[in-house]
């Protein structure tokens, strides 16, 4: 169920440049049902900023809780929520959409998770339960520079992962795909977080597997209500399409036109 | 007689209430949340002859205060909204108000004679007012002679009283009020969105893809109170006022100005839970204010 | 050449930052602040032919990221703005750009001709938009005959380059424009204010004792946004834009809109130091956008 | 010199029924000539509320470089004002217009202090510094009702006191000008701030006397820019006004038209 909570934020700390990682309690937590789904987040009680912003569920810890966010404080609404420490509370609208099917890989098969900047954290829970589940998983984690990168080790003690930069300043210099050119290719599935070209990318050179992407488009509701933000699908109708928020945010390989 | 009810031309509302059209889709993802039954009515998105994708994406930007959309009036066409969405509604006490938007009067014609057969259709919110689409829409808002016309041609088809949703964007809107007035209108809505515009600060270029969209939100209600306060001593007929409500006061500032009811749009995207929250307070509202009808509130700020 | 400067017909400005007619009165109360020198230009409070005191108070009242405001041209006449303000702005080594409203044709003539002799005034912006006066102001900007056939009294007797300032409150502005530069308008500025409303909770009385007031602040500036890019793609003569600005990015903005400079009004109330604060981001910001010269950012959102 | 900065909260507190008690230090208060002069507060960071809230300096500690404001937070802006925790920071611009005249009163001569609700406040710096002077005090304090009632212990420190309550819920029963018909007639000024209504009363009653009222308008600039918050002044003349921000907020008494 979708519920409204003022969360309580338990801790908040700068992992990377600009890079956020925010960890809120409440019984929303209680409703996630799978790894990628999202928040929507208010910033500030006041009416500037005044939409919610839709980030994804990094981890979860059902015992204390307890959720992680990590988020890229660049624009005015993510700045502000940036600045929110321990005991005040965050208003949280969620868990929202539907997340990476961990049921697709099988106990014993290989998994790949590919994520390029802001999409990586969607997939630290994702391969926690892939993990947990008996599957092995490779990451391969793309960002801009060393300076933005953020929970290689956390990822490494899940599988083995590789960094890309972009300007080569920490891992492989390049795109993820020059990574994934030279990994094993017995693996059954493939999951992916990140940009649009990259997940255009991801889809290409593993066209022949069965994969998951997970989409980003603007949002109004979240819920499916506004019609905001829509994708028209592969199926060549004019008018059929997919909502990131509530059909998505992610989606079976070849489902949403890229 | 509750003290929140309201009696308009085919409406009988518990309470002054609903959710603006295209803010709610057609009431499913908000059932979720709450018990629809609740609501003084409901404003459902709008309804064109034949399905509609709308405009590519992003629609949508933030703005201060505000938002810009530019949907272009996706929806799944009338014979679909007739089949599946109505009926849907149905399992609610709860009268609906069907949206209706076009290219030509032609299309208004054909929607509106259909869609008003619907037993819980219980009036038609013609909507000649959307900044968002190329053709008809906001054209037919803009020209006294034009909205008085398809008022008028819509009057004549509909089973059900007919509100015509104002376009703000005009030099003086009360002369289009009394346009469609004279075209046979059973009431108004307003307002709609103001045309506006936001940028990528880095690119230069429109953040809406279709590069305009209309402004709604808290940033615009003053521009919809003066309108409001403006048309409602011009003309005879009433008005569900919208246009930035986000609370309780919001609700009695609109009704002051001169409606006889709201509708909440924006808001339901900040908190789902906006229209039932509004509803559960006005009652201890109106004891603050020493009200005990809500229709006395109606206009109030003309008086004297 | 310095990579901010501006060179519009009348004005060679070092920046394309002043502050707006209205939100600065003459300049001295921000001299208080910082050496006005560094100012673009400045845009002086209204000034009419004979002193007036306004509006009754209260004139001001917040709004969702906005104001709105009913002042009424207080100011204090042609003639002690000549003998007094114009000269204490000589001490500082910038183009005061000077609002010229009025009545009728007659005073708007009589006051262009004069203070367009004035040593420093350096362009007139011509108040036909003023929406808190009960005649004349806004009644020229909503009517293009009206407007162009003032612009070309005033152009007439003008010494200096003549902008029109443009209301936002219009069915299409595009047409007021053009009508303007017909009329022979060396620019435009815009946009004035947006007539809006607020009303008291409590009492349902406006809270403007003028009834209406204008909306101005961020809450308008995807309006502006939206007028300054259909407007500078429809004229051949510069803008001067505003409506909104509290920021550099809201710069960046206006200018990728189509404005050729910009003006700052209600941001002066919220930060005294707003416009030498952009003036001192700006070239950092143009770094930002690997852009050398200011002038490239002009009217970049219509490209491509 | 006016200065916009952002003090530090040292602490706030609630001291009355929605009254405020807000501590703030700076190098502002340096700047601090006389009591009665004003701040202008911005409550929030976000652009909403936009404007600036105007509140009259309370009382003021040079060595430390605080002064303390006390508001009632009743509106949105307020309100938000209201949330601001120690060591939280808040923009404030002033020191603002011109306060009421200590040296109008001499040693050894008494003044009549008479304020209402939330024109009680800048009486206390008022009183501190003619008190320290020599001067003797008599303050009649009105508040609606005994819960908004506040600082009247700090006053009577000060010199004797009389309260006030609409209700009777403390003190005497009634307005200011009840107390004012039974004090001591040769007191050599009187100085005021409160509603409009009750500094017509307080002019009306003491109009053989010299005094010093505070008015309140609604402000844009509050530094003399923007012509909001005129007022008529009682020369005749229709084109004569004070402005309350830069003029004011104290004139003598009969100057401002009310
Ligand atoms: C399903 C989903 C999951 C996401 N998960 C994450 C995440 O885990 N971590 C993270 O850092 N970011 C994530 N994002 C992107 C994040 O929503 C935007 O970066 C954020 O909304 C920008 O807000 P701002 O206040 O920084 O920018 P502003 O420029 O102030 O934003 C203005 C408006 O535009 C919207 N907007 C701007 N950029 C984007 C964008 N890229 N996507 C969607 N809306 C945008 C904002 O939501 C807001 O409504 C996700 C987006 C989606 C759709
Ligand atoms: C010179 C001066 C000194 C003041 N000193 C104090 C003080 O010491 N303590 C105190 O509690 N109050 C004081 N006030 C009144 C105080 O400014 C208002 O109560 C406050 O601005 C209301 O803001 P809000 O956010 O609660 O209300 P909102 O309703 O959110 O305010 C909306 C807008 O209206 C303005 N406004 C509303 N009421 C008033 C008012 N009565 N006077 C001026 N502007 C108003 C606000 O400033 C704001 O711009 C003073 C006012 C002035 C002019
Ligand atoms: C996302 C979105 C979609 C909208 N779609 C429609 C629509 O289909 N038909 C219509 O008449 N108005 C539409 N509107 C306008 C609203 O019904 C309403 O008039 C306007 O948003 C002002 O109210 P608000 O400020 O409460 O949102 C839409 C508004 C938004 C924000
Ligand atoms: C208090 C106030 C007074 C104003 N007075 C004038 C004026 O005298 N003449 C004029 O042309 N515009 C006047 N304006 C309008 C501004 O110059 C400007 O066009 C408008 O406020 C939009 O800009 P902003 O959003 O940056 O304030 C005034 C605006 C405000 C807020
Ligand atoms: S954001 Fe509203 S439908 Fe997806
Ligand atoms: S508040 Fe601007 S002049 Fe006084």
């Amino acid at each position: 169920m979708i519920i409204q909570e003022k969360m309580k934020v338990v801790r908040q700390t700068e992992i990377a440049e600009h890079i956020f990682e925010l960890t809120l309690a409440g019984k929303l937590v209680g409703e996630i049902s799978s790894p990628g789904q999202f928040v929507h987040v208010r910033v500030s009680e006041t009416q500037e900023p005044l939409l919610r912003r839709p980030i994804s569920i990094a981890s979860i810890d059902k015992t204390l809780s307890q959720m992680t966010i990590i988020y890229r404080a660049e624009g005015r609404g993510t700045k502000l929520l940036s600045s929110k420490l321990a005991e005040e509370t965050v208003n949280v609208l969620g868990p929202l959409g539907n997340g990476f099917p961990v049921k697709e890989t099988s106990e014993g098969e290989t998994a790949v998770l590919i994520g390029g900047g802001i999409g990586v954290p969607p997939l630290y829970e994702l391969s926690k339960q892939l993990k947990a589940k008996g599957v092995k998983c490779i990451h391969v984690l793309g960002f801009q520079t060393d300076a933005v990168c953020f929970y290689e080790e956390e990822f490494n003690r899940l599988g083995d992962t590789y960094v890309v930069t972009v300007d080569g300043s920490r891992g492989t210099q390049g795109f993820v795909t020059d990574v994934m050119a030279g990994l094993e290719t017995d693996f059954a599935t493939y999951y992916s977080c990140g940009p649009m070209p990259m997940l255009k990318a991801v889809q290409n050179a593993y066209s022949d597997k069965k994969g998951f992407l997970s989409f980003e488009q603007r949002m109004g509701c979240g819920i499916g209500a506004c019609f905001a933000c829509v994708c028209h699908t592969t199926n060549n109708t004019e008018h059929d399409y997919v909502k990131v928020c509530s059909d998505g945010p992610v989606f079976p390989a070849g489902v949403v036109s890229i | 007689m509750s003290r929140l009810s309201v009696k308009l031309p085919g409406l009988e509302l518990k309470n002054p209430i609903m959710p603006a059209s295209g803010c709610f889709g057609f009431g499913k993802e908000y059932a979720n949340f709450y018990d629809l039954s609740k609501l003084g009515a409901i404003m459902i998105k709008a309804t064109t002859l034949e399905t509609r994708f709308g405009n590519p994406t992003p629609r949508v930007a933030e703005t201060a205060s505000g938002m810009l959309n530019a949907i272009g009036l996706q929806n799944p066409g009338l014979q679909s909204v007739m089949e599946n969405e109505l009926p849907w509604l149905e399992t609610f006490d709860v009268p609906i108000i069907a949206n209706v938007a076009g290219t030509e009067t032609a299309d208004y014609v054909e929607v509106a004679k259909t869609i008003s057969t619907a037993p819980n259709v219980q009036a038609l919110e013609l909507n000649i007012s959307c900044p968002n689409v190329k053709c008809g829409g906001i054209t037919f808002g803009t020209d006294p002679v034009q909205a008085r016309d398809l008022t008028a041609a819509v009057k004549k088809v509909s089973n059900v009283p007919v509100y015509v949703k104002l376009s703000p964007n005009v030099t003086d809107i009360k002369e289009i009020a009394k346009a469609v007035e004279e075209g046979g209108a059973d009431g108004l809505t307003m307002i709609n969105t103001l045309i506006g515009m936001r940028l990528d600060h880095k690119t230069g270029r429109p953040i809406i893809a279709n590069g305009t969209g209309g402004l709604s939100g808290p940033a615009v209600k003053p521009v919809a109170i003066r309108m409001v306060y403006e048309v409602s001593q011009t003309v005879g007929i009433p008005i569900i006022g919208m246009g930035g409500i986000a609370d309780t006061d919001d609700v009695i500032d609109f009704l002051s100005a001169g409606a006889s009811a709201v509708a909440v749009g924006t808001a339901n995207f900040v908190d789902p839970f906006v229209c039932p929250n509004i509803i559960e307070e006005l009652p201890a509202k109106l004891d603050d204010l020493g009200i005990g009808q809500l229709s006395e509130l109606i206009g109030r700020s003309h008086r004297l």
